[in-house]
Formats: C-alpha cells, structure tokens, sequence
C-alpha cells in the first residue's frame, strides 16, 4: 500500500460516523495530516518550536502511559473503575495545552490529558476512581475544575466562572470540556444561551469521540455539531481532533479571542475513543466492524511522531528517553496507587458543609462511638 | 433604628444592604431587574447596582443555579430567585447533583454561599405551579440549608444572613405574607439564622409551624386561648438542619405536639418532626405527633385552595384530637 | 404623512427587539403588508378562498373580543388572572387554521387563538384563568393539549406525540407552541435535538412576541431566533407574525412537510405582545417609550380589515355581522363565567390517580367527615 | 413452569413478556438498544423487537421523560430507563410537574401509564451519583406511584404489574442484587404490586425494609435468631401507596418497629413510617420506631461505601437499642 493509498484510506468516511474529511477540506482544521506530514490552514497556523513540539509528544506518550497503567490497575482490582482517554490524547493534550495560567477548565470525567497539562498529579485522578475521594487536588490552583460526572453540568458552571471573569476585569477564559453525548443534554444547551446572552470568555471544547457509551453520534446530531454554535449566534469550528497541532492552534484562537471580548466558540474535535467507554463496558457490543482498525490508522501519537522523526526534531534517544520517563512515571502511579491510604470514615461527614450542622455533628458523634463499640469489643 | 416594613420591602432592605455590604453579592433571575420581579422584591436595585450585580437572566432555571455555581466558585455570592415555587425543578439537577454536593466534593475547597430565593405556597388565588410547598425535597438534600420566613424581621435579617452563610440556603418567602407588615430593628440581628423560635409561651399543646402558617399557628393559638386552651406555639425557622431543642423542651412539658405546613402530608417535614420527637421525647408523649398538611394531590385550582389549605379551623381540629387522644 | 412614509414608520426596526424587515425582504415571509396589501413571496403563495379570508377575520375579531371581555372580567374581580394574546391574533389564528383533523396542538398558556380554531369553548379556558379547573375540554378530542404553565414542558410532549404518530403511521402532525422566552429553556432545546434525531413530525410554532414578562428577546438570543434550528439540523423560518396569510401559508407548509415526512420545522413568527404579559403584569415598567404605538400600526387584524374591504372582499354589513357577533359572545362569555359552579371539594381527590390509592381515599373520606361535620355544626 | 433467575434476568424476561403482551409497549433509554443496558437488563430486546420499540435516545433524561408523555397521550405504555439514580434529576421537572401532574389537570382525561425504571442504590464500588437512593422524592410527590423490589419473583412479575398500571410508577431496582437468583414461577403473579409483605414472621421486633435493604433485615432476622430474638421482617414493596397495614398488625404484637433504608435519615421513608406507626399504634408502641439509614450526606466515595450503608450490625444495634428502649 503506497503511502497515498494508506491516506486515502485513513480518512474515508468512517463507517456510522459523520465522516471526517480529506485534509485540505475546509470544515476539518488539520495542521498534520495522519501520515505526519504538516499542511497548512488558510485560517489558522501555528508557530512551535522545537522544544515545545518535542514537550508536546512527550505530553502525549505520557497521559498515554499513565492511561495504560491505569485501565491494568482496573482490572487488577486496584481501581473501581476506569474512564480511558485512548485515542483522544491529542484533543485533550492540545486543548489543555492552549490554555494560560489563569484559565480554568471545566472537565468530564476523562480529561486526564487536561489534567496532565494543567499539572495535576496523576494519583489525585487516580484517587477519584479508586473511590478514596472525588479528586483531591486543588480546583482553582490548578486551573482544573474537580470531574464531573453529571453529563453536561460542568459547562454551566464554565460559563458562569466566566461570567465572573467578566465581573472581575480578568483577562483570562474558560474552558468547558464535553462530549458528543452530551450536547443534548438541555443544560448543555443552555449554557450556551447563556454564553451568547452574556457574551461571555467561554470556549465550548466538545471531544465528538462518535459514542456516548455505545449510542453513536447519529443519534445525537444528523448535522456536524460544530455547525450547533451557529444557531446560539457564535462561531463552531470542526478541527481534527487527533491532530494536536490543529487542536492547539485552533483552541488557542478560541481562548484568545474569549478573553479579548469576543465571547463564546464552540471546537468540535473530530476524534474517536480506541478504548471501552470505561472499564465496565464492553464495546464489542456496538462498534461497526472495522471502524477500530480504521481509527488505528489516524493515531494522535503515531502522526507527531512520524513528523518529528521525518522532520528531525526528535530522534530514537528522545523516544526512547520518553518510553523510559514513561515507565517511570507508570511505576509511580502503580506504587502510589496500591499505597494509598484508605479514607478515615469520619470523612464521610466532615466538609458536607462550609459549617457542620449540629445534627451532623450528631450522627458523626454515633458514628465515632459506635464504631469505637466494635473496636473495644475487638471486633 | 426601626421601621415599619411589609416582609416583601423588609426583604427589598435586607438584599439592598447585603449588597452595599459585600461587592461581590449578586443577584440573578428572570425579571428581577429592569422590572423589578414579579412580587418586586428586587424593586430599584439594578437602577442603583448596575446590571452587573442585579442580572436579568435567560429564561432558564438550570442556566440560573449552574452559572451561579460557577461565579461562585470565583468567590461571588449569587442571591438566585425562583421566580415561583413551581419554577425550581428545571434547576433540580444543578441543586441536588451540583449545588448541594460541590463543597464535599471538593473536600471544603469549593465553598457555595449561594442563596436560593423562592416565593412557596398557597392562597393567592394562581394558576397551576405558583403555590407550591417543596421544601421537603431540599430538606432531604444532604449540602443544602433551608430555611423559611414568617415575618418582616426574620426576612430582614434573615436574607442577609443566608447570604453571610457560606453554605447554600433555599431561602423560602412566604408569597401570602408580603405584604404583612411589622416594625422591624435595623441595627440589631434578633438571633442566629439557623434556631427555631418559640413565638407564644403555651401549656397544653406544642404547636409547630413555619412561614405563612406561623400566622395561622398563632391565629388557633389566639382561638384556642379563648377556649381556655393553652398552645405553645414554636417558629422552626430553619427546615434543614432542624433545630428541634426548644421542640422537645416544649414537648416535654406539654405531652402533646402538632404541626402543620401546607406541603403534602406524605413526608413533608412533618414526618421528620413526628419521627424525631417520638424518637426524643417518647416518654413524654400522651398523644402521638399529629400533623395537619396539605392533602397528597397536586396543588387544586385556586377556586379549592382554601379548602386544601390547613387553616385555623384545620389546626383546631387537629389539636383537639391531640388532646383527646 | 403618505402611505409610503407610514409604512416605512410602521417597519422601521422597532426599539430593543430583532427589527423585523421591509417587506420583500427575504427572511422575513410577508404576504399581507401592514397597510393591507397582498404581496407575493418567492416561497410562500397561498390559495385562499373569499369565504375563507371573511372566517379568518371573523376568528381574529372574535378572539379579540373574547380576550377583551376576559380582561374585563379579570378586573372585576371574576378571574384570578388573565394572560392576553392582544397582537398575537394573526400569528394564533394562522397557526391553528394550518391544522387539519388528526393534528395536535400543544399550547403554552396564551394560546387562545388556537384553541378557538379547534373548537374548544372558551369558557374551558376562562375556567383555568378563574380557578375552577385546568382545562376542561378534552384534550385528544380537541386536538388541543391542555394548557402548559411550565415554560417549553410541552414541546417535548409535542416531540413525543409526533413519536408516537410515526409509530401509528397516521400521517399527521404535532404543532408546539412556545414564546420567545422559552427557546433559553434546556428542554426546548432538548425537544429539537429529539425532533431532529427521530425526523419527528413536529412543527415548533415559535411567537417572538419580543418579551418574556419583562426581559426582551436580546437576553435570550442575539441572533434570529429561526436560525437555532439550523444548528439542530431542520429548516428554519421566520414569518411576519402579524400577517395572518403568511402565517397560515408558512404553517401550512411546515405541516405538510412533517407529516409527509421530512422532519421538524421551526417557525418563528415575529409579532408583539400589545398587553400586558398578564392582568398581573405592567408593563410600562420595561416597554420601551413609543414601542407600542409602533407596533399598533402593525395591528394584525386592522391589516386584513384594510385588505377585505379595499379589495372589496367583505363590505361594512359584513363587519357589522362580526362587530354584533362579538357582541353576542362576548355577553355569552360574561354570562357563562360568573355563573360557572364552584367546583366540589371532593374534586381534589378524583384524578390524581387513575386507580385511586388507599391512602389517598382515607384523606377523601376524613376530607368529608371533616366538611359534614361543620354543616351539622351549621356552620 | 419455574425457573432459577436472576433478578436483572427476571426484569428482561417480564419487559420481554410485557412487550409481547401489548404493543403498545415500548422501551426508551440510553444504551438499552444495541448495548442492552448498562447493567443489560433489557438485553436482546431491541433485537427482536425492533428499534421502534426498544429507542436508544438521545442523551437527555428530561428529553426520556417528556417524550414519555407525548407517547403516552397517543395510547404508548412507555417504560423509561434511567442509567443510574443519579441521573434522574434532569427529568425531575417532567416528572413532578408533567407526569405526576397530567392525570389530575385533565380530570382523568390523560392517563399516564408511564414506568421508570431506576437501577437504585449503593454497594457496587462506583463513582459519584452511581449509588444513590432518591425514593423519598418520588414518594412525596402526589401522582407517582413508588415501588421497589428485592427480589427475582417482585422484580419478574412486578415491572410486568407497573407497565400494566394506569398511572406513572416509578420503579426502583436494587443494582446490587441484580445478580442474585431465585426461583421464579412464570405463570402466577404472586399478589398485587401495592401491598407490603411479611417475609418472615417473629415476635419480638417488627423489622421494615425495602429493595436491597431487605436482604440485610433477613440476614439480621437469622443472626438476631441465633441469640434468641425473635424479628419479624416485612418487606415494604410499595413505597407510595405505603400500605401499612400489615405493618400495623405486626406492631400491635411485637411494640417495636425498626426501619431501614439507604437513604439519608431526614426525611427519608423511614420518617413517614414512624410518623404513621406512632399515630396508629401508639398505645402499643414500647419504644419509638427507630430508623437506621444513610447519614445526612452526599453519598461517599466508595471505599467508605460500607461505613456509610445500613449492614447488619447496624440494624441489630438498632434492634437492641428498640429492646433496651
Ligand atoms: C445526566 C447523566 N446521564 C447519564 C449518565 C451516564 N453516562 C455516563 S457517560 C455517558 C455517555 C457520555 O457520552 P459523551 O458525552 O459522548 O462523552 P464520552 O463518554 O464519549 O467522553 C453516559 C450516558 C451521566 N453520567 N449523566
Ligand atoms: C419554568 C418556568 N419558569 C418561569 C415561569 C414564569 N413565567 C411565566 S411566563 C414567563 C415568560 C415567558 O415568556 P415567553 O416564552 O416569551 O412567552 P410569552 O409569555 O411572551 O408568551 C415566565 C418567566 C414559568 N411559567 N415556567
Ligand atoms: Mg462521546
Ligand atoms: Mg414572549
């Protein structure tokens, strides 16, 4: 198969999904094509350097290493549960990548590539599925809002932070993750109502992976969603979401035009899910024959490394450094994982208010003297 | 300092100084700016706060209550009004998935002082969905506080202290009471937001009630008095946490206790009551807690209202059968 | 001041609302001008007959009437509130004269119009608006929903009953209605992401009456409210509400196409609320100085009168007939409202459930024993 | 004829049987077609009958419930399933304004012959919202029905007597016990759905639970047996209509009531049953009827899952503290 061929077949229509288009094509924002070659947009172009494009492929290879290690714990018994990125770490590294200091995004519950930019440990995600906690990192010092498990419900909360930027003369935006499943839920909908209303610094970053768990994009929208902003009275744009060049450039744009005053954009990043929806499901289920092998093709990996080895950016000692860092960095969340502490049950009672109630006061008492019970009665 | 103030203008007073107290106190809702709000609570405070701090909303209940969360988080102070009681549940979600459980979520990294106002109950004679009682669904929500208002000095304080509390408070206005009247202290907060209140001294039966049925509680009060009965009569004030320690106080000298709101009966707060001062005061007790509520149907159309409504005679009757039980 | 200069004045942008557009202009469909002449439109042509034209006045006259006397019977103390459709005839009147047999209505709670096209007695809707029930008509009977209190509630059930027509293969359709207001609300947003996805048979019949209560149509979109539907997916349209040909021809249209089964339309006829949102509400809190005056020179059914008469379609007996009609209606309406019993206590019990709970026949029987015990009593 | 069944088996054989049935039935949800549900309770069944009949959604709960009504006007007999029990609050205002409401505001012209089906409850290691227990919500409002089940036989017969049911019922399936069998006799229902039944006869202490709690009150029943006491365990199936009459006969004999539930204390059903319990049955009441539940509090991360759930010491503490009372 010429290198042509392989291209062609990359980017036919994926089977059951509004079909992605051939580079050039211009409602898809490509920068790099899926055989790593970099092509030009006549809206957007990006400047990277070197060092910054080698971080980049370090920031992929590594929320995927972390992605893997994870998905084992699961099935090791060590996580409740695992929501996979595979397959999205170019949208995610790319979105998260745009952002400033100062920037808030506003998250599902598989941005561990958002995290990762935004300097998150790993083991404070890890923590949420483990069921030790509900996220034990710092929201608004690390600029990443806490996961939200409501479908949609964090892109209200985005718009309202930025409507609070707003108020405060910040010059800075949010950022509110989604997915393809989730634009028609009507709060969904809503914010974005209220993004134009208020013309608010709010970009609308939705991840159209083609499933909402095994319903796919179809049932949702028979129109692109990005074509949805229009509607609300601001720009939607279509960029390929396995592209992280594109994803930065054109998240970029979005930002800073949100914080300019230019109010709301909607991304739709055109990408695809490799993994099970979370570790629970089971995707044989619902995926159309193929389609995987398909999307394998247009790995966000693969590509910038493609380009970066083609180009010279970055040779085998740079990857290989990165598998090395990556193993690292996987034997660190492993030991972290099986290592941490269990919750005191008392949690259970302590931050449910700002100022505990004395009814709950009450029942923490109860729960303190009975469980002492047991432990005097050695049981 | 003191005034006579109807509860709608004391609660017009209280969100004007919460507001001159704190920038970034801000309220938000359908209609409540440039028209003031339907029962003009709200009257005059964008024209002297701007539309930054007195924001006429989309039409969107959920839009309402998940911006607020997100403004904040920035360290605002949303005041959100519902503008009918029968209006909060497109904004179910936010309250009870988002509202309610961000503050744990975040482990106490994520306060949300935010204030839920709403106009609940009956007897203004509306439509469907304006005279509704769903305090018991927020009083179920673990994260919230709720609270409700009988009169112009507890509306008063009681605004500005919900919005002082760095927890979120539904913040329940007796629509019927508006235009009540009383003279109200404006140098002085009488108490904490969250204690009950025992409104008339009584021997005989403890009489338990919140918002616009305190009136009719001290109203059966006053009719029983001259039947020689004695009724304690106690304002809850707050709904969740309850503060029932001056309930059982009562409870134990009377024996006998009744309560009454206008929310079906079917687990409105009376069955919490029931349940805790059994629980509580169980030897005490010479007849079980009675509860006297709205019916378990819909709310009727208004021409039935009255008959639907617990009223004095209603409260009366219940009292009687306490005491002869 | 002309004819031309008048109509110029009468379509200028009006203050604080979308402007409506010079005739001709293409997105806003008109075939009757403000002064009462037939135009053409490149879309939309209609075929009415002079009988038709005279029962299509004679709708919009009478509902005025009736909506006056309930006005009046507000005032006096005989409803607990009124909400009017004053400006709205034309836009009511069209959309529900677009209807056939086997179609569903699924009114707000101004839809008095419609409901007058359907054939309900007035005095079913004066009985909701006077507290005694809500609605009495029968609902499927009819082809009129109940009214719907809860903004934009009824456009899913809209959405769902043209699910189930589908289901039947009964080629008709459903109409939902909603103000301007409503299009902020998630569930509306919800019912055209439905509508979409299942190419439902529901025509979404939009009044931009440009206010909901006080808050003018720019908090809820910045852009025309007809172009959200292309961001779901299906044709959008926006129609001289006030032009009661054009409203016809538009829903006419849009009812045909979903029940020959090419999907959802949305229809935003752009009109004025020349009242007060209700008996409640003053307006003069938030109209905007001149607004009004504006917008009476727009008046829907001055316009058909100025057409019938100059084209010599109706004659001055003609508009006696309806004038006296009116008036008999109108006497008929007061009669029927303030003798309209009371309804029974016992009415609170009856229909809650269709099998009627123990528990709940307890409360009716203690409801009656209570209520006997005072008539023995002589109270 | 009878078979060894699961419960999640049970539910999709009696949605099987309700569909062939009546055709008027039909299945809508999120990943109930292709996927057969995320817990595969209504696996196979888009299969067989079709994508008309089995609707994979769009994903929006309030879209699920809304459309329900508009089917359900034309003569469909929707059965909704919502994901997990945290998920149901974006349909909160369907169904308290809409599908509650429908059946009263036309005076019985629009029957409502909705079911919801709801996977409910904690105990199977998941995330936030996954485990919650929102029936008290449900059961305070007029025009729902409420059922839960507990077990194989409920579940196969009892989503068939819901479907069958003119009114909305919601329908709440106890997650963790999908997996547990029993036999199950398909040509006889067992008796009506609203009725409460006694599981295990005893004297000492009547015992009240439902859905997967009723598993924990038995295993008390046979642990409390073992030192001598003697419980009586009902399992209350219908939560509203509450049918308490076996529960008050069980009281007269044995003066103690103990209730368990999942859910957070306040305001919890529990509430409703002490406060019933105690006016029916107050003279032969020797202790209050105590509650054992959720705590007030978000529902924890899962490692403190078992901490915050009833188990069985903490229904035999409560036991005790009845007998000691
Ligand atoms: C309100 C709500 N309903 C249902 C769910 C269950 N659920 C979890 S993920 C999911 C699919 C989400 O799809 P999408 O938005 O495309 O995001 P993706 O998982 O593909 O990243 C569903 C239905 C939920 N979390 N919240
Ligand atoms: C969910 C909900 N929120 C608030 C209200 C109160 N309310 C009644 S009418 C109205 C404005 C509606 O505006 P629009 O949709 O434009 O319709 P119009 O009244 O102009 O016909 C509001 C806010 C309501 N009925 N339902
Ligand atoms: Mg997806
Ligand atoms: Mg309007």
């Amino acid at each position: 198969m010429t290198a042509l061929q392989q291209a062609t077949e990359v980017v036919d229509p994926v089977p059951g999904a509004q079909a992605p288009h051939l580079p050039g094509q211009p409602d898809l924002v490509q920068l790099l094509t899926p055989e790593g070659e970099r092509v030009e947009h006549p809206e957007y172009s990006i400047d990277v350097s070197d060092d910054e494009l080698r971080a980049v492929y370090r920031d992929l290879a590594l929320v995927r290493r972390w992605d893997v290690e994870a998905t084992a714990l699961q099935r090791q018994g060590e996580l409740g549960i695992w929501a996979s990125l595979l397959g999205q770490e170019a949208a995610q590294v790319g979105a998260g990548r745009a952002m400033e200091a100062g920037d808030m995004a506003f998250p599902t519950y598989r941005e561990h590539g958002v995290a990762w930019t935004r300097g998150v440990d790993p083991l404070h995600v890890i923590s949420l599925f483990r069921g030790v906690d509900m996220g034990g990192w710092d929201p608004i010092a690390a600029g990443l809002n806490l996961y939200t498990v409501v479908i949609g419900a964090q892109c209200l909360h985005a718009t309202g932070y930025a409507m609070a930027l707003q108020r405060d003369g910040a010059e800075h935006a949010a950022l509110a993750f989604l997915g393809d499943g989730a634009t028609s839920q009507g709060e969904v909908n809503e914010a974005m109502i209220w993004a134009a209303a208020f013309s608010a610094p709010v970009v609308f970053f939705c991840q159209n992976n083609q499933y909402a768990i095994s319903v796919p994009i179809e049932r949702q929208s028979r129109v692109p969603l990005y074509q949805r902003a229009a509607g609300f009275g601001f720009p939607g744009v279509r960029v390929d979401g396995n592209d992280v060049l594109a994803v930065l450039a054109v998240t970029r744009a979005a930002l800073a035009a949100a914080r300019e005053g230019q109010g709301p954009t909607f991304i739709e990043a055109f990408t695809y899910r490799m993994g099970a929806h979370t570790t629970s499901d089971d995707p044989t289920r619902y995926r159309l024959g193929g389609e995987l092998e398909q999307w394998k093709l247009r790995d966000p990996i693969a590509r910038l490394k493609a380009y970066l080895s083609r180009s010279g950016i970055a040779d085998a000692a740079f990857f290989d450094g990165v598998d090395a860092e990556g193993d690292e960095l996987a034997a660190r969340i492993r030991k972290g994982t099986v290592e941490m502490p269990a919750p005191a049950g008392t949690e259970i009672f302590d931050s449910v208010y700002a100022e505990q109630t004395p009814e709950l006061a009450r029942q923490r008492a109860e729960f303190v003297a009975y469980h002492e019970g047991f432990e005097e009665a050695g049981e | 300092m003191t005034q006579k103030l109807a509860l709608g203008k004391a609660l017009n007073l209280g969100l004007r100084r919460a507001m001159e107290d704190d920038p970034k106190v801000l309220l938000m809702g359908e209609d409540i700016g440039r028209l003031g709000g339907v029962f003009r609570i709200t009257d005059g405070l964008q024209k002297d706060f701007g539309e930054d701090r007195v924001v006429d909303t989309p039409l969107a209940e959920a839009g309402i209550l998940g911006t607020a969360v997100g403004l904040a988080m920035r360290g605002y102070r949303p005041v959100c009004e519902i503008q009918f009681d029968g209006f909060v549940f497109p904004a179910y979600n936010q309250l009870v998935t988002q509202v309610a459980k961000i503050h744990n979520r975040s482990r106490g990294k994520l306060p949300m002082p935010i204030v839920v106002r709403i106009p609940f109950g009956g007897g203004i004679g509306a439509v469907e969905h304006h005279s509704e009682s769903p305090e018991a669904y927020f009083a179920h929500t673990a994260g919230l506080k709720v609270v409700a208002v009988s009169n112009p000095v507890d509306a008063y304080w009681g605004i500005q202290q919900a919005i002082a509390s760095p927890d979120p408070v539904i913040f329940l206005e007796p629509k019927r009471r508006y235009w009540e009247k009383a003279e109200v202290d404006l140098d002085a907060a009488p108490g904490p937001l969250f204690a009950s209140r025992v409104v008339r001294g009584g021997d005989d039966v403890t009489l338990l009630a919140y918002g616009p049925m305190v009136k009719t509680a001290l109203q059966a009060a006053e009719a029983a008095a001259e039947e020689g009965r004695s009724l304690e009569v106690v304002d809850l004030r707050t709904l969740s946490p309850l503060d029932l320690d001056p309930v059982f106080e009562s409870v134990r000298r009377t024996g006998r206790c009744v309560v009454v709101h206008e929310a079906p009966l079917t687990l409105g707060l009376g069955a919490e009551i029931a349940a805790r001062v059994a629980e509580t005061c169980f030897h005490s007790l010479e007849a079980p807690v009675l509860r006297v509520g709205g019916y378990d149907t819909p709310y009727p159309p208004s021409k039935l209202e009255e008959e639907y409504l617990p009223d004095l005679d209603r409260v009366l009757d219940a009292v009687d059968r306490s005491l002869a039980f």
